[in-house]
């Protein structure tokens, strides 16, 4: 337990030679290096970024490849690809799968490795406490799954496993109880990394980065934090309660006792629309840097787009009923909930016209990146404007329930959200990993993914207004639902082609890398801090924490406006940017209790399902883990590689604030 | 008579235009389900005060911002930027038109909840409108309501007209499971008189359900342990499709259901129809088919007249399985997804033996012995067993009229 | 709240001792001393003495002023544990502005939940 | 579960500059801060679980509800033990600030004491409401009657392992001065515990049920 640990208290120059003890346990405290084992036990925020990206690409193929699986199903009447049983288990999984394991886990990769480098900081609050956030997602993640093989088949119920069909008598297969757990184990994932992201952002910003001047990617993840914080206590609430319900007999959706099975449906929405927004504000914050950068402008009306940023996560909290517009909650309920919904559309809309204001009048290069975040503008407002047409609730009676919610959903969480990340990724990648991904193969990915994404989602709105209802293993023949599906589900082949264009790309970059001439810290001209040093990014981010002085500073060390209002350049990108070659910089040392604690936690799942005694030797492994943990210093005494403690004290003194 | 339904309309068509899909060639000519042809005052005031509007103006931001984003993006790109070092002005914003488009779009939403305040009470709002019907020789003034109860994977409709119930009375009654007896229990398909504003009490023996008729109206949640109100109209006759919409498990897809509305002559003589019981068969077939049914299907099923005042309980998590008093007067059968008769008007036999066969190789459902049933169980009967019961079953109820048979084939 | 991040702490981490000499923040006055805490006890004691002498209804009848009038204990009861114990009074307002945005917030949204629950008809 | 951070990591990197090991941006630890977000979030978790409570007290399903056992007395002195053990676990504070090690271990003692007291009248009044009719299991307003109560109690339980732990440390001459802040840490984590209880006492037991 941390409370016995005084390191980060006490530890200061001279005083490491205190600490003789060992960590409690088998290991040997881990020490840096360069094999795999290093990636087990690394703290460093950039890998633990890396770790949740790769993680998250894998998911998505695995969620895709449930995807692939609803369209063939669904690709003409009748189908029989997959049964009924199967089906159900299939898009309930997708829905879970993309959202927990894919988008988040892709924006917490870009929360992770961007927010120290915007900010100007050496790593997060808690690096520790990081790389428990992620092998707890990941723990989390592969618990989740099992249940295909150890669960009797994924959870069955939808995403949002309405009770009461997700009790023991409805859904008797161990898939929910999978589903529960499994959530309840990435929530405390994401809740650790939210507290930690939180607390790095307010408090670990350099000199003079003031709220106001932070990047507006770091802006919106700070809100995503905040909404992450927040959302899910409540989901918890509602997982705890379902697997009391089924494990242990609980009474709180048992309709035959007097429950009242629309209590979860408000839980699961108080958390699940906030969570809408979880997954798009990122996107909102990656778009918001790359328009500017190509557009070769800052951004337009940097405080109004931060402020509608903070209104929206504001606003998301009240508008969850306008899931359950029929559900049967009243009349006066149902138009509350319909205006306060309306009304999230005027800080959108405010963001939308901003982007397109930082397009005007600029310099537009549409690299992919580019590409991809102007589509990505695009493509949300369409799934915006069908969420309008929602918002009206007495409209939403006829569309509730059918395609045309799932392709709303589709247009804003595929069309805005992953857009978004892969403009991202297109972006970035230069930056982590120190080469460009191929430009050309970007084209074919991006061009060949827009139209499949619309072949398979445009049709979606007919297909709903037709009366198609979602959810459904099959169709009949001759309601006039053939052509569309058939469509939709060519579209949705094309986007897995589009995603296998990218993957190949990812390897044949990197194969031909060290043929072309390597990026330099600053390949797009680009605004904030991270890049300002080199690509990638050295082991200790800052050579020297950066001294603000303004928004855009990065920029700003390069180019000044003269009284023309015309900009020249003040300074190359050799000169203005760190070298990444400071040594002796002290750093946090690695460790692998995070991983033993997040390793208990399945065990714990597995243990309430199947026999309590397993959750017994979970729960010792987690706690021993943790007070292993707490015994464990901050700093390993014995670390003698390079960055670490002693070296720390002397290359420390040769850095200061340097304006 | 099969009602044309509207292949969707202009909105559909833009929809298409700016998704950037082909012509809208594959549009079906059959679209049952189209919320975009309404078929009675509800659904058609609901579509033109509060769809149509907010579609349209979804449509005009739709079209304002893409294309001022293509103007942009054409004015401004540069073709060849390698090697370009020019810089454009660093605008950083502008106050007046931030202010400018914020009010802008409040106003426009503030004409969309105009819209949605118009437009709720349309399908909200309930009228008293009663209505004289004779049961029993007896004549009542009817308030049209019926009792919608979601089943696994079927529905049942149940009409008080000597015992009239309104929500208030459900709501204190509170049980699903033990509704006051009613005069007509039928289920698969409700049947309407024209003309008249009918409310539904919407509730769910098991899990939730979602009622919904598009052509009559939006739908509403079927939720145990509680009773929403809801309500449907149709101008004409005719026969209008609908789907349960809340994911109800296993068999959801399955699970359909169709308003007959009849002129209210019609509707009388359905009424004067369905209230008997069941007559006793007087085909030797037929009267085999009674005794197997008396000796296996009671246990879950109600024929009025034979079993009613026996009947306890099925074996079924909902505690249901539907009436069968009068199934031959219903065109279709297992969750409205199976014809009862053929386009020609004969008893569609291969597949209600099929059903009797073995059930859940038609329709997806769990039946582990031991456990509580969702669905019809495989009960094992022999083939003569089924010709006995598909005789019996056959002469419950009379024939529905043709038109109803003919619009009620979909393939 | 200071952007300045070079406060010179003589000894780190004294987080609750008095001896913050540094005024660009507001972490840090000097604390109460231990008989203010047990008087603010004291009070909190008599104050949950009232609470429960509710409940004996035979001693005097509260009417509608029941519920009100236990809400309004409770607030203060809550508010001076806050404030003083766990020192929201003397620390940075960031820390309390964290928390009641928790605690607002849930309010708010479970107040409206039980509300569409007609909890209060 | 273990989402509360108990693990005071530090964020050394950051503090990189040679001279100060604390120049966070706002000047206030890492640690503090992060609790206090962390308390942030649990309002929500609590305050769903009383409004489960809230909506389901009298649901009874014909059986007893919890409400019909309440034995106002005794929680009345329970809770009472547990705002105490609040002054407590304040003074322990303020102790071990003024770096008296001794008085700040009694008080911390004291403080789990009246913890453990709070709990021990937790399980017994479990134990007869059990005995009573009002099990887990019995109806939708006992689950969540159970389900509240027992994750306040679980919190309080963790609450007693983290001061036992200070206490240990103390022992060990390992608690100073120096580290009070963890001392605070703990404290605020305690108090918040105290503060839900507060809401509960009111709220699910004086506060009549109809
Ligand atoms: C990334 C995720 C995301 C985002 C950002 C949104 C954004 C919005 N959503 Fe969506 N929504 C989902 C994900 C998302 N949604 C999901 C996953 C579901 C289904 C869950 C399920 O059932 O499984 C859902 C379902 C859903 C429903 C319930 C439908 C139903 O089941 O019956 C509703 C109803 O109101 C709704 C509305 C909205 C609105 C009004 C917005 C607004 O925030 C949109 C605002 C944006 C714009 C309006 C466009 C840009 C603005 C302008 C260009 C300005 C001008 C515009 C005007 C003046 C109109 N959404
Ligand atoms: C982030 C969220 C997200 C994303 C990205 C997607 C992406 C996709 N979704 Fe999904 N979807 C949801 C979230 C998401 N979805 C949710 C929440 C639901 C509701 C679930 C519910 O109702 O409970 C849903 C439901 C849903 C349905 C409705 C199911 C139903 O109601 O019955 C359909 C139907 O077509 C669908 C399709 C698709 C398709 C075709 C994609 C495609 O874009 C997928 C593209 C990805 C791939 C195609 C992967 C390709 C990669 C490969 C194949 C590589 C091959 C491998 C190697 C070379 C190694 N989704
Ligand atoms: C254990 C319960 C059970 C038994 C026994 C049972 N059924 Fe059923 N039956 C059901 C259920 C449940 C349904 C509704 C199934 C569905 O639509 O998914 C049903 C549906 C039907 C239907 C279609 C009814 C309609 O209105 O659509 C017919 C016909 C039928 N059963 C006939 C029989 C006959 C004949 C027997 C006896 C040989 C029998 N059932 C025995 C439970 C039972
Ligand atoms: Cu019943 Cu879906
Ligand atoms: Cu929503």
């Amino acid at each position: 337990m941390a409370i016995t640990e005084k390191t980060p208290l006490e530890l200061g120059p001279g005083d490491t030679a205190r600490y003789v003890e060992r960590p409690l346990g088998v290991f040997t405290r881990p020490q840096g290096g360069r094999g795999w084992r290093d990636w087990l036990s690394t703290v460093d925020h950039k890998r633990i970024g890396i770790l949740y990206g790769a993680s998250a690409m894998f998911f998505f193929v695995v969620g895709g490849v449930e995807a692939l699986l609803i369209r063939l199903q669904l690709a003409a009447p009748e189908g029989s690809v997959l049964s009924a049983d199967v089906y159900n288990q299939v898009y309930t999984m997708h829905g879970v799968t993309m959202v927990f394991l894919f988008i988040m886990p892709l924006a917490a990769a870009f929360a992770n490795y961007f927010i120290p480098l915007q900010i100007g900081a050496r790593d997060v609050a808690f690096p520790r406490l990081n790389a428990l956030s992620y092998w707890i997602w990941l723990s989390g993640a592969i618990f989740l799954n099992t249940s295909w093989i150890v669960g009797g088949g994924g959870a069955d119920c939808g995403w949002f496993c309405y009770a009461t069909n997700s009790g023991v008598a409805f859904s008797p297969s161990h898939g929910v109880d999978f589903y529960a757990i499994g959530l309840q184990i990435l929530g405390i994932a994401s809740l650790v990394s939210s507290i930690n992201l939180i607390v790095t952002c307010l408090n670990m910003r350099a000199p003079g980065m003031t709220l106001m001047r932070m990047p507006v990617l770091t802006w919106m993840l700070l809100i995503t934090q905040f909404l992450l914080l927040f959302a899910l206590p409540v989901i918890t609430v509602a997982l705890f309660l379902l697997m009391f319900d089924r494990l242990f007999d609980a009474q709180f959706f048992n309709p035959d006792a007097g429950a009242d099975p629309l209590l979860w449906q408000h839980l699961f929405w108080i958390f699940g629309h906030p969570e809408v927004y979880i997954i798009i504000l990122p996107a909102f914050g990656v778009v918001s840097e790359i328009i500017p950068t190509f557009s070769r402008k800052p951004l337009f009306g940097y405080e109004f787009m931060v402020f509608s940023g903070i209104a929206i996560g504001f606003m998301g909290w009240g508008v969850w009923a306008h899931h359950m517009f029929v559900s049967g909650i009243g009349p006066i309920s149902v138009a509350a909930f319909s205006l306060s919904t309306m009304f999230i559309a005027v800080p959108t809309g405010v963001k939308v016209l901003n982007w397109l204001a930082t397009m005007w009048g600029g310099r537009l290069r549409f690299t992919v990146a580019m590409k991809f975040a102007v589509a990505t503008v695009a493509m949300f407002t369409i799934g915006g404007l069908s969420g309008v047409t929602h918002s009206v609730a007495p409209a939403d009676t006829q569309q509730t329930d059918t395609y045309y919610i799932v392709a709303h959903f589709h247009y804003v969480i595929f069309g805005g959200g992953v857009l978004g990340l892969f403009a991202g990724l297109y972006f970035w990648w230069p930056k982590v990993w120190g080469h460009f991904l191929n430009e050309r193969l970007g084209n074919w990915n991006f061009w060949i993914m827009l139209v499949g994404f619309n072949l398979t989602f445009g049709p979606m709105h007919i297909l709903g207004l037709q009366g198609m209802s979602r959810r459904i293993d099959t169709y009949a023949r001759g309601y006039g639902f053939e052509f569309w599906n058939m469509a939709a589900t060519v579209g949705s082949l094309l986007i897995a082609v589009s995603v296998v264009v990218f993957m190949w790309n990812v390897v044949k970059s990197k194969r031909d890398a060290p043929h072309l001439p390597p990026p330099g810290p600053d390949p797009w001209d680009a605004r904030s801090l991270e890049w300002s040093i080199p690509s990638p990014v050295p082991e200790h981010n800052f050579d020297t924490v950066p001294q603000v002085h303004g928004r855009d500073d990065w920029w700003h060390n390069k180019y000044a406006e003269n009284d023309e209002g015309t900009v020249v350049r003040v300074a190359t990108v050799e000169e203005a940017a760190q070298t990444g070659e400071a040594t002796g910089v002290h750093l946090p040392s690695p460790s692998f209790w995070p991983l033993a604690v997040a390793v208990g936690l399945p065990l714990i799942g597995y243990g309430l399902i199947f026999n309590l005694w397993l959750a017994l030797i979970g729960a010792l492994l987690t706690i021993a883990s943790l007070y292993s943990w707490a015994m464990e210093p901050v700093d390993d005494p014995d670390a003698t590689h390079d960055h670490h403690d002693d070296e720390a004290t002397e290359g420390s003194s040769t850095e200061g604030d340097q304006p | 008579m099969r009602l044309p339904a509207r292949p969707l309309g202009r909105v559909s068509g833009w929809l298409l235009s700016l998704l950037g899909a082909a012509v809208a060639t594959g549009c079906a000519s059959d679209a049952e389900l189209d919320t975009f042809a309404p078929q009675g005052p509800i659904a058609r005031e609901l579509h033109s005060r509060g769809v149509l509007p907010v579609f349209w103006i979804a449509a005009v931001v739709l079209v304002g911002i893409t294309v001022a984003m293509v103007w942009l993006i054409w004015r401004n790109r540069v073709k060849n930027y390698e090697g370009d070092d020019e810089w454009p002005a660093q605008t950083h914003g502008h106050v007046p038109l931030e202010v400018g488009w914020t009010v802008g779009f409040f106003v426009t939403m503030a004409a969309v909840a105009g819209i949605m305040l118009w437009s709720l009470p349309t399908v909200d709002a309930t009228e008293t409108n009663l209505m004289g019907v004779t049961v029993d020789d007896r004549s009542v003034e009817w308030e049209p309501t019926v009792v919608v109860v979601g089943n696994q994977w079927w529905w049942e409709f149940r009409y008080y007209f000597s015992d009239q119930v309104d929500l208030a009375d459900l709501r204190a009654h509170g049980d699903a499971k033990t509704l006051p007896p009613a005069d007509i229990v039928t289920s698969g398909q409700m049947v309407i008189p024209t003309g008249e504003e009918v409310e539904l009490i919407l509730t769910s023996r098991d899990v939730i359900h979602s009622f919904w008729i598009p052509a009559l109206n939006g739908k509403r949640d079927a939720v145990p342990n509680r009773f929403s109100p809801w309500k449907i109209e149709a101008s004409d006759p005719g026969f209008y499709f609908g789907q349960c919409t809340e994911f109800c498990g296993l068999s959801h897809s399955r699970m359909r259901m169709q308003v007959v509305a009849l002129t209210p002559a019609d509707f009388q003589s359905w009424v004067d129809d369905t209230t008997q019981d069941a007559v006793e068969p007087a085909d030797p077939a037929a009267l085999a088919g009674l005794e197997v049914f008396s000796g296996i299907c009671t246990s879950c099923h109600v024929i009025e007249g034979v079993n009613d005042d026996v009947f306890e309980s099925a074996d079924q998590a909902s505690g249901a399985a539907p009436n069968l008093t009068h199934l031959a007067s219903r065109s279709t059968f297992a969750g409205g997804i199976f014809n009862l008769y053929n386009a020609d008007g004969s008893l569609n036999r291969v597949q209600l033996e099929a059903w009797l066969r073995n059930p859940g190789d038609l329709k997806a459902n769990y039946t582990v012995p031991g456990k509580q049933y969702r669905g019809m169980p495989d009960l094992d009967l022999s083939e003569q067993q089924i010709d006995d019961l598909v005789a019996y079953l056959a002469g419950l109820g009379n024939r529905p009229a043709d038109w109803i048979i003919e619009a009620t084939q979909v393939e | 709240m200071s952007d300045t991040a070079t406060s010179e702490h003589p000894e780190p981490a004294t987080g609750a001792a008095g001896e913050h000499s540094d005024a660009d923040h507001d972490e840090g006055h000097a604390h109460p001393s231990d008989w203010a805490y047990a008087k603010i006890a004291i009070v909190l004691a008599v104050i949950t003495a009232l609470e429960v002498f509710t409940y004996f209804e035979t001693v005097l009848d509260w009417g509608v002023a029941l519920v009100p009038s236990l809400i309004f204990m409770m607030v203060v009861k809550f508010y001076l544990v806050a404030t003083w114990f766990m020192h929201l009074r003397f620390d940075s307002k960031l820390f309390g502005r964290m928390f009641t945005a928790g605690l607002t917030l849930a309010v708010g949204v479970y107040l409206v939940t039980l509300t569409v629950f007609e909890f209060w008809v | 579960m273990s989402a509360e951070p108990l693990v005071a990591d530090h964020g050394h990197a950051a503090d990189e500059d040679g001279h100060d090991e604390h120049a966070t941006t706002t000047g206030l630890s890492h640690t503090k801060l992060a609790m206090w977000v962390f308390l942030g979030s649990e309002c929500l978790l609590f305050g769903g679980l009383i409004s489960t409570y809230l909506l389901y007290k009298t649901r009874g399903n014909g059986r007893t509800l919890p409400t019909d056992v309440f034995d106002i007395p005794f929680t009345s002195v329970s809770s009472f033990v547990l705002l105490m053990s609040s002054l407590t676990m304040v003074l322990a504070l303020s102790a071990v600030s003024r770096g008296e090690d001794e008085a700040g271990r009694t008080w911390l003692l004291a403080t789990a004491l009246l913890g453990g007291i709070f709990i021990g009248g937790q399980v017994y009044e479990f134990t007869t409401f059990v005995r009573e009719g009002v099990a887990f299991t019995t109806n939708p307003a006992s689950s969540a009657f159970f389900t509240l109560t027992g994750f306040h109690g679980v919190h309080v339980s963790l609450g007693i392992v983290m001061l036992m732990s200070l206490f240990v440390a103390s022992v060990k001459g390992k608690l100073t001065q120096r580290n009070a802040e963890t001392v605070e840490i703990v404290g605020l984590y305690w108090h918040f515990v105290d503060i839900v209880w507060i809401f509960i006492f009111t709220v699910i037991y004086l506060i009549p049920a109809d």
